[in-house]
């Protein structure tokens, strides 16, 4: 009882410790030093529409490297972790019909839409994480439908494998080819606002965007098998 | 050069490709994965073998543009120095896990090397949300391989783990955020050099949340139970790698934001860093399972490097901080990693929960390991943490913050106190069965422990500019151990031969008083020595300490500076507490010895640094003019000589060491080593003289603990029942009388303190050796169990008997001139009280005196000791030896004394002249020549009246004695020796009523249960944990008074 | 605007109450995803200007007058970054969950006490 | 030396057999003073001299060991060397014996020589009298050493000097410059030393004449106790010239010397003869109170007033 | 206008988060919180951070959840085993 009276007084007194963070500052009133070189010469640098997926992809690459190997060592920690002899679930009641025709329905639909959101990542919001989630839950969808159809395990893999072995190369070819690692401009700019545009920023995006979905699909599939 | 960005394309390359590779069979992945780590060491070796020849700090940018507006790198000298030992030891423990990840699946390799990156990452990267990335994937990749060892334990602390990390990286961010949105940019270097923006109110709670994030997750000291889960629970190769590479990672991140922190918070987080280091040693007090007390001592040590990365930028005011930094926290950092990882490594191969089932002490190779990381870490003399510990506390003293040498030292003895308790049981405990080692889990720590001995030199000479003589006590043992195949006689045989040559190679260096010392030590070390080849059985690793205990004792008084005192005398420590824990039972009394002894060698250092704070140098000769912090010194320096010294009050160290060390070792600590403290304090007058504390004078004070020891000693003595014990209060109290009378600090006071001194060598060494024979034969050392050996040992008879004239002063022989001596100079001196005390100690040592030669040589032979031989010929030759000298220098007692007056002469006036033999003083003369001549003539005349009628006398045995008409049938009703003073004890035995030993004992139980009642905390639900990080937080915040 | 900043930091303790004193593990992750969504908003509103667009060129938006017509884009391209981490440190935990249920049979944390002192 | 080797040796003869005799002759008398006291006639004051001719006329002896057979022998030297290190008659060359190899601290430290022979001796003989006899002895001198040196200690300090000689120069003329009066508290501490050394009634538990056969030297005969009597008595003189040479001004001939050392051996006698036996640690007791006190103030007041 | 919405939405996710750590059954805590996800992204539009909407509501509420319910189903799969 007396953990929860603490508990209540400490965080009562961590509110207090933010509260000055939230009065002193002001809200923005106009960009910041980076922010405001990015809005200047960022579509002009590197050729992409979209200024976050520029930020995102090139300018901050490192970040977005070690947001795609934190994924991979998610996968890699949850079936490293759940390694028990998993046994495939026994045929449970099929699912109901409703949901069966609407996901032969859906399904076209849901993964045009995502490999739209990763393949325009330069040019309207999204880009490789949002379109590889949607085309994972697309991928999900049918799992649910079709109880006995499972992904098979090494197509996963090696998706998973090449795409990030890909982006590292693409990062190589920045370094050797342009100015730095992850560096866009080996390739050319291309004409503002078209599809081949920014460089390499699609294909990186698309290349994240896959392995993202090969990875959220595996972890799903492994969380999906009742163990023994 | 190599672009250090390929140590992420190497180990991420190949991180993704694994599970691909694996398909074609699990030796080739491993075979990949060994060679990425092996590449990314190779860059690493690379780019430091650059800086070390002068290569400037390189920024490396990424995605082509400068840096606030891309994550920039940087590789410096401090970086590639710690990630060389980062992927070194990554290296190690991929082979120490080689079993693991053979068995378990593709995941772990992977998991392993996006540790690696991730650490790497950290420490390169000057990006602060990069730092935030890299952080998680460190902590997701250990969150995950903590789960190898899937069962209940792991799996809980692996939870805490995450709910710690958690929060700490949610604070991260939200302060990342901040930083970012009033600075405007995301750069360190840009935001350290727009530092004044981050001054503001909003700005300081922005920083206080980055830094308390990375405290979090240094493991401060009350918020840091869920780090003791993991150290304790997780797979000990895991464990290894979080104790030394992610703590290399954090701590150098830590590093990285010290200069945006504000001066004001310094202090405070010092603070916090001690305290870490002191409690976490103290709670490491109460430890029994094994990796949880590593866990505690690897979180002190990471308090304590904290503390001093903090405390080293308020040195760099005078010097470059390079090199302020590179040797104290570097050095620390180098010894706690490879004797934390290596230690862990031991831990998971001898796979033993409790410290208490640690036992392989026939398994040389582990000892030797396990010794070495031990030793590292409590900071013993060859390895980076004796310079570290060193250089801080100078430095510390240098720039007068002396309260902060306060708790390193409590610190470091709490450590020292459960490491070696460790040590010292672990090596006693009879091994029941065989530790099986596989071959690539005893690599990595060997590897280890080979550049822990190997490191040492490059930070040794450039720091002290010491002479290479000191490190001779090392080369020799090495050498000897070197020499293991000899038979265990030969070996003994070369060990003189390398003492008579070293001897021989410092006689010129040595002049005046410390030639003396040098004669007692090397000559006595040899003759005694001799006693030790009587057996020839394999005795592991005598040799090798006896050598460097003789030559670190005989170098101590050859030091010129403050830094080669102090290595020879942790070498002499180190080698006498091994000698004692090879005694039969010697673990307790080695315990209790060795800390006192650190005791009194980090009171020593305490002083060193005092006088280097106001001196500048190191030399001992500038003691002499110290006036700020003459006093501390002088005090500091004699409390550590007194302890050394056994003096009343700290000795209860004495009787247990010397009676469990071997018998052949004791008469070489009472002889030798104790002597080392009367150098000392001869040191400690010759320089600084006499000092005045308050109303009395320092030098009397002495004096009367000198008396009291006498005293006390002695009473001490007479009621032992151990022949050894007996001796060792009987050396106390001799050392008694030394210190009376060097601390009259007259010519004719250092005169009786060095002429005692050498003949003590003599008749004490002479007793020991006897006793070691005895003990040969008799095989007790308990005294009323002997008796009527005279019969059977006439030899060890001789001389103990001349031993014992000697010690009680009896005029013909040598003892009497140092009785003669001391009271003249007392008197002389004016310290009268003084005197009749001594007098009165002096009588009742011939007490003890006549009971050791009653109980073992007169009275009733013992039925079984009928057949008992004389002691072997190897303990009689060196007892006659000193016989010789014995005899030689009361008949001639100018021998000894023209050359020890001659000595001190330098240091006093002598007003002592001579006539023929006859020395006089202006209060008496004596004639040692006369009266051996007359004492001879007089003993001759009552002998021949006896002998000419000796044919009448018949020789009787055993029992025919006037007893009532009866004989008496069993010997031991009729040997008088249990208890042979019971009147005396009645009489003033109450004043030797243990009270000494119960107090040291009450201070133990204190440290115990205050140990006892900190650990408490850790009450072990991740909730309480979480709640305690959060309470860390508001504390910190409001002591550090962020307005 | 500030009203979501506070909005936020109101997420992040009533998430860090609840990982505080619910017991079941479950509602200690589902505090722990409300804190790692409280900060995600702290961040998105720090970066936000009153009155202006979203940070996307295109017909009507031109590079040229951009710097006073866009939102700051660096806490949006930060907090692609941190959801996912979100996301990869809650799944983690989910999997310890359920390693841990699956070895002790509870999902209590007070179940989980034998490593102490 | 003066004189020849030759000349001091036949000089140091000459006093050593005074002495004795004088010795035995006052061992004799303090019998006959007893045996008055306890109201009956007791031996001829010759007696001792005869108990020695009777022993040392005994046809056969029996010895336990080497160190039995030297027990007499060191007891005897101890005796005779103490006597030989102090100067007997000031003054005299005959009596002078061989003070110059030595000064005060010798002779204190050379009593000792003859206790550790004695109790070597008696321990080799394995009787379990002797022993318990020494551990009493040893203990008791212990005991009445501290106020004996304390004494000692305050007189060097009044002379500022070790050699007797010149502590009794300093004596001379008339009574009144004796120790006695000029230090008192010295003398009375070392006089209760002396009860204690002569081992008289008090402090009588070594010997302990009714109690067990005659303690240390239980096992001795012919001989052997021979010399120890002989030593006795030459050892009581060496004391009780000491005393004389310390606290009483010195003899300056013969005659005086036999008075003061009567007269001094008398006081023990006569407090003896007068008191029940001590316990050993009864006596340790007195010895460290009273007599030790009187010692410290002894030091006290000739040191620093 | 904006101003009223944001104020509702703010209600409600407070409103959804108590939900989230005090309702009993297990099943709609693990909705509300992903409730409280497609609030946050509605208020990221607000903030005209569409990227940032679409990843909050696809991995936010979309995937979290999802995997919850998994994790949940594990959970409650063992413990029927158990009972039965």
């Amino acid at each position: 009882m007396i953990k929860r009276f603490f508990s209540l007084i400490f965080v009562v007194l961590l509110a207090l410790v933010f509260l000055p963070l939230v009065t002193e500052i002001k809200p923005l009133s106009e960009l910041g030093m980076t922010s405001a070189k990015y809005a200047e010469d960022g579509a002009a640098e590197l050729g992409a529409a979209n200024l976050v997926t520029s930020v995102v992809v090139t300018y901050r690459g490192l970040d977005t490297l070690g947001e795609v190997t934190v994924l991979f060592i998610t996968t890699a920690g949850i079936g490293f972790m759940l390694r028990r002899k998993t046994i495939l679930p026994e045929k449970k009641r099929r699912a109901s019909e409703i949901l069966k025709s609407g996901t032969s329905f859906l399904l076209p639909l849901i993964i045009l839409f995502g490999v739209y959101i990763f393949v325009h990542g330069h040019l309207t919001p999204g880009g490789g994480f949002q379109g590889g989630v949607v085309i994972a839950s697309a991928i999900v969808l049918l799992m649910l439908s079709d109880i006995n159809m499972h992904p098979d395990h090494n197509i996963l893999n090696w998706l998973e494998s090449l795409s990030g072995a890909f982006y590292v190369i693409m990062g190589i070819l920045g370094l050797i080819l342009a100015g730095g690692f992850l560096d866009n401009r080996f390739l050319p700019l291309g004409e503002f606002g078209k599809i081949f545009s920014a460089g390499a920023i699609p294909v990186i995006y698309s290349l994240i965007g896959l392995k993202v979905g090969a990875e959220l699909v595996g972890i799903l599939n492994k969380l999906g098998r009742e163990d023994k | 050069m190599v672009n250090p960005i390929y140590i992420f394309v190497i180990a991420l390359f190949s991180a993704f490709l694994l599970p691909v590779i694996d398909k074609l069979g699990r030796k080739v992945t491993l075979g990949v994965f060994y060679l990425s780590l092996t590449a990314i060491f190779a860059v690493t070796l690379l780019w430091f073998r650059a800086f070390g020849e002068g290569a400037l700090i390189e920024n490396i940018f990424t995605a082509g543009s400068l840096p606030p507006f891309s994550i920039n790198l940087r590789m410096g000298t401090i970086e590639a120095f710690i990630m060389l030992f980062v992927n070194f030891g990554a290296l190690l423990g991929a082979i120490y896990l080689y079993g693991k990840l053979l068995e378990n699946k593709v995941y772990a390799l992977m998991l392993f090397l996006t540790l690696i990156m991730g650490v790497n990452g950290l420490i390169m990267t000057r990006d602060i949300f990069n730092i935030f990335v890299f952080l998680e994937i460190t902590s997701i990749s250990l969150y995950a391989l903590i789960g190898i060892k899937q069962d209940a334990r792991s799996l809980g602390a692996g939870f805490k783990y995450i709910i710690a990390g958690g929060l700490a990286s949610a604070f991260l961010l939200l302060g990342i955020i901040y930083v970012y949105r009033i600075t405007g940019n995301l750069n360190l270097d840009l935001i350290i050099s727009e530092n004044p923006l981050l001054l503001s109110k909003g700005g300081l709670i922005a920083l206080f949340l980055v830094v308390v994030a990375f405290l979090i997750e240094l493991k401060p000291w009350p918020a840091n139970g869920w780090a003791l889960d993991v150290y304790e629970a997780a797979e000990p190769g895991i464990s290894a790698m979080v104790a030394s590479l992610v703590a290399a990672g954090m701590v150098f991140v830590f590093y990285k934001f010290i200069p945006l922190l504000p001066h004001s918070w310094h202090g405070m987080l010092i603070l916090f860093g001690m305290l870490t280091f002191v409690f976490s040693n103290l709670t490491g007090l109460k430890q029994k399972n094994a990796r949880r007390l590593l866990g505690y001592s690897s979180i002190a040590q990471m308090g304590l490097l904290m503390a001093v990365l903090l405390l080293v930028r308020r040195f760099n005011d005078a010097m470059d901080i390079r090199y302020a930094l590179s040797d104290i926290a570097a050095a620390l950092f180098v010894n706690h990693f490879l004797a934390k990882a290596g230690l862990f490594w031991l831990s998971g191969i001898i796979n033993k929960e409790k410290a208490r089932d640690w036992s392989f002490n026939k398994q040389p190779v582990l000892v030797l390991l396990f010794a070495v990381f031990i030793f590292a870490l409590v900071g013993l003399p060859p390895f980076p943490g004796f310079w570290a510990k060193w250089t801080l506390i100078t430095k510390l003293a240098q720039y007068n913050m002396i309260g902060w040498i306060v708790p390193i030292i409590i610190g470091s003895l709490l450590e020292a106190a459960y490491l070696l308790r460790w040590f010292g049981a672990t090596i006693k405990r009879e091994q029941t069965e065989q530790v099986i080692i596989p071959r690539y889990k005893i690599l990595p720590p060997l590897l280890a422990a080979i550049v822990l001995v190997i490191i040492f030199p490059s930070f040794a000479p450039y720091m002290t500019g010491m002479k290479t003589m000191f490190f001779f006590p090392l080369l020799a043992a090495a050498v000897l151990w070197l020499l293991d195949v000899m038979p265990e006689r030969m070996r003994g045989m070369v060990m003189i031969l390398i003492l008579a040559a070293f001897g021989w190679y410092i006689y010129p260096l040595a002049k005046g008083i410390v030639l003396i010392f040098e004669f007692m030590f090397i000559a006595g070390g040899i003759v005694i020595s001799l006693a030790s080849l009587n057996s020839a059985r394999p005795k592991q690793g005598y040799w090798e300490f006896l050598v460097m205990l003789i030559m670190s004792l005989a170098l101590i008084p050859l030091a010129k500076s403050s830094m080669e005192f102090f290595l020879a005398w942790e070498f002499m420590t180190v080698s006498s507490w091994l000698l004692i824990l090879r005694g039969k039972n010697g673990e307790k009394p080695a315990l209790t010895y060795i800390m006192f002894s650190l005791g009194a060698a980090l009171l020593i250092l305490t002083a060193f640094a005092l006088s280097f704070a106001e001196t500048g140098e190191l030399g001992l000769v500038l003691l002499s003019n110290l006036n700020i912090y003459a006093i501390p010194v002088y005090i500091l320096l004699a409390l550590g000589f007194l302890v050394k010294a056994a003096a009343m009050g700290v000795h209860i160290w004495l009787p247990g060491a010397y009676s469990e060390a071997e018998d052949e070792v004791t008469p070489i600590f009472a002889g030798m080593m104790s002597k080392i403290s009367l150098w000392g304090f001869i040191l400690l007058f010759g320089y600084m003289g006499n000092k005045v504390l308050g109303i009395f004078e320092l030098p009397v004070l002495l004096g009367w603990i000198g008396v009291f020891t006498a005293f006390f000693g002695a009473l001490m003595a007479v009621f032992q029942e151990d022949i050894k014990y007996l001796l060792a209060y009987s050396s106390m109290s001799q050392l008694g009388y030394m210190i009376l009378s060097v601390s009259l600090l007259s010519h004719l006071g250092w005169t009786t303190a060095l002429y005692m001194s050498v003949t003590h060598l003599f008749f004490k060494g002479m007793l020991f050796l006897a006793v070691a024979g005895i003990v040969s034969r008799i095989g007790t050392t308990k005294m009323y169990e002997m008796g009527g050996l005279i019969k059977k040992m006439p030899a060890s008879f001789i001389s103990v008997l001349i031993a014992i004239i000697a010690v009680s002063g009896v005029p013909p022989l040598s003892g009497f001139g140092g009785k003669w001596l001391l009271y003249t100079a007392l008197i002389e001196k004016g310290w009268y009280l003084q005197a009749g005390l001594s007098f009165f100690a002096g009588a009742i040592a011939f007490l003890y005196l006549f009971r050791l030669i009653h109980t073992i040589f007169l009275g009733q032979l013992k039925a079984r000791f009928r057949e008992v031989k004389e002691a072997s010929l190897w303990y009689i030759v060196p007892q006659f030896i000193f016989v010789g000298a014995i005899m030689a220098i009361s008949m001639f007692p100018n021998l000894i004394l023209k050359p020890i007056m001659a000595a001190v002469e330098t240091q006093f006036p002598s007003h002592v002249n001579w006539d023929g033999y006859t020395v006089i003083t202006a209060l008496g003369y004596w004639n040692g020549n006369a009266v051996m001549m007359i004492t001879m003539g007089v003993f001759m005349v009552p002998l021949i009246w006896l002998l000419v009628r000796v044919n009448m006398v018949q020789k009787v045995e055993q029992f025919n004695i006037v007893y009532a008409a009866e004989r008496p049938d069993r010997p031991e009703t009729t040997h008088f020796a249990y208890n042979f003073f019971a009147h005396y004890q009645k009489a003033i035995g109450f004043l030797v009523k243990e009270q000494i030993t119960n107090f040291w004992n009450s201070v133990s139980e204190w440290f115990h249960s205050l140990s006892a009642t900190f650990r408490h905390i850790y009450t072990g639900n991740g909730q309480t944990y979480a709640l305690h990080i959060i309470i860390y937080i508001v504390v910190l915040y409001s002591l550090l008074g962020v307005k | 605007m500030t009203i979501i900043t506070i909005l936020g930091f109101l997420l992040i303790i009533i998430g860090l109450w609840g990982m505080l004193t619910r017991k079941h593990l479950f509602r200690i992750i589902l505090g722990f995803s409300i804190i790692d969504t409280g900060i995600h908003l702290v961040i998105v509103s720090l970066g936000y200007i009153k009155g202006r667009t979203a940070p996307i060129f295109d017909a009507d938006l031109s590079p040229i007058d951009a710097i006073n017509r866009i939102v700051d884009p660096i806490p949006s391209a930060l907090v692609l970054t941190a959801i996912v981490i979100g996301l990869a440190v809650t799944a983690l935990m989910l999997v310890y969950v359920i390693q841990m249920h699956r070895h002790k049979g509870s999902l209590e944390i007070s179940d989980y006490e034998e490593l102490k002192w | 030396m003066e004189h020849g080797l030759l000349i001091s040796i036949i000089y140091a003869f000459i006093s050593l057999s005074v002495a004795t005799i004088w010795g035995l002759l006052l061992g004799g008398i303090m019998m006959k003073v007893v045996a008055r006291a306890h109201g009956r006639f007791g031996p001829p004051f010759w007696q001792p001299i005869i108990d020695i001719i009777k022993n040392n006329a005994r046809r056969t002896s029996i010895s336990h060991g080497i160190m039995y057979f030297l027990g007499p022998v060191f007891r005897i030297a101890g005796g005779m060397g103490t006597f030989l290190f102090i100067p007997f008659i000031y003054g005299s060359m005959v009596f002078g014996n061989f003070s110059f190899a030595g000064d005060l601290f010798l002779v204190m430290y050379f009593i000792f020589f003859g206790q550790l022979g004695m109790a070597l001796g008696a321990g080799e003989s394995g009787h379990p009298y002797s022993a318990i006899g020494v551990a009493r002895g040893l203990s008791q001198m212990t005991a009445f050493e501290l106020p004996f040196a304390l004494s000692i200690i305050s007189i060097v300090i009044q002379y500022g000097t070790l050699n007797i000689t010149s502590i009794v120069a300093a004596q001379q003329g008339g009574i009144l410059h004796w120790t006695l009066f000029t230090n008192p508290l010295a003398t009375i501490a070392a006089l209760i030393a002396l009860q204690g050394m002569n081992m008289h009634n008090p402090f009588s538990i070594v010997i302990a004449p009714q109690e067990i056969p005659i303690g240390p030297p239980t096992e001795y005969h012919s001989n052997f106790l021979g010399l120890l009597q002989t030593n006795r008595g030459l050892f009581n003189i060496a004391k009780l010239a000491l005393f004389m040479n310390l606290y009483f001004g010195g003899a300056t001939n013969l005659f005086s010397m036999l008075i003061k050392t009567f007269g001094i051996y008398m006081i023990t006698v006569i407090v003896g003869a007068s008191f029940p036996r001590f316990r050993t640690e009864q006596s340790i007791r007195f010895f460290l109170g009273v007599p030790t006190v009187i010692g410290i103030l002894a030091v006290l007041v000739t040191g620093y007033f | 206008m904006i101003l009223t919405i944001i104020i509702v939405l703010g209600i409600l996710m407070l409103a959804a988060a108590f939900m989230a750590l005090y309702l009993k059954d297990l099943l709609s805590a693990i909705i509300a919180s992903g409730a409280i996800s497609l609030m946050a992204s509605v208020i990221y539009i607000i903030l005209a951070a569409p990227d940032v909407a679409m990843t909050e509501a696809a991995i936010g509420s979309g995937l979290t959840t999802i995997v919850f319910l998994y994790a949940l189903h594990l959970v409650r799969k063992k413990q029927e085993d158990k009972h039965d």
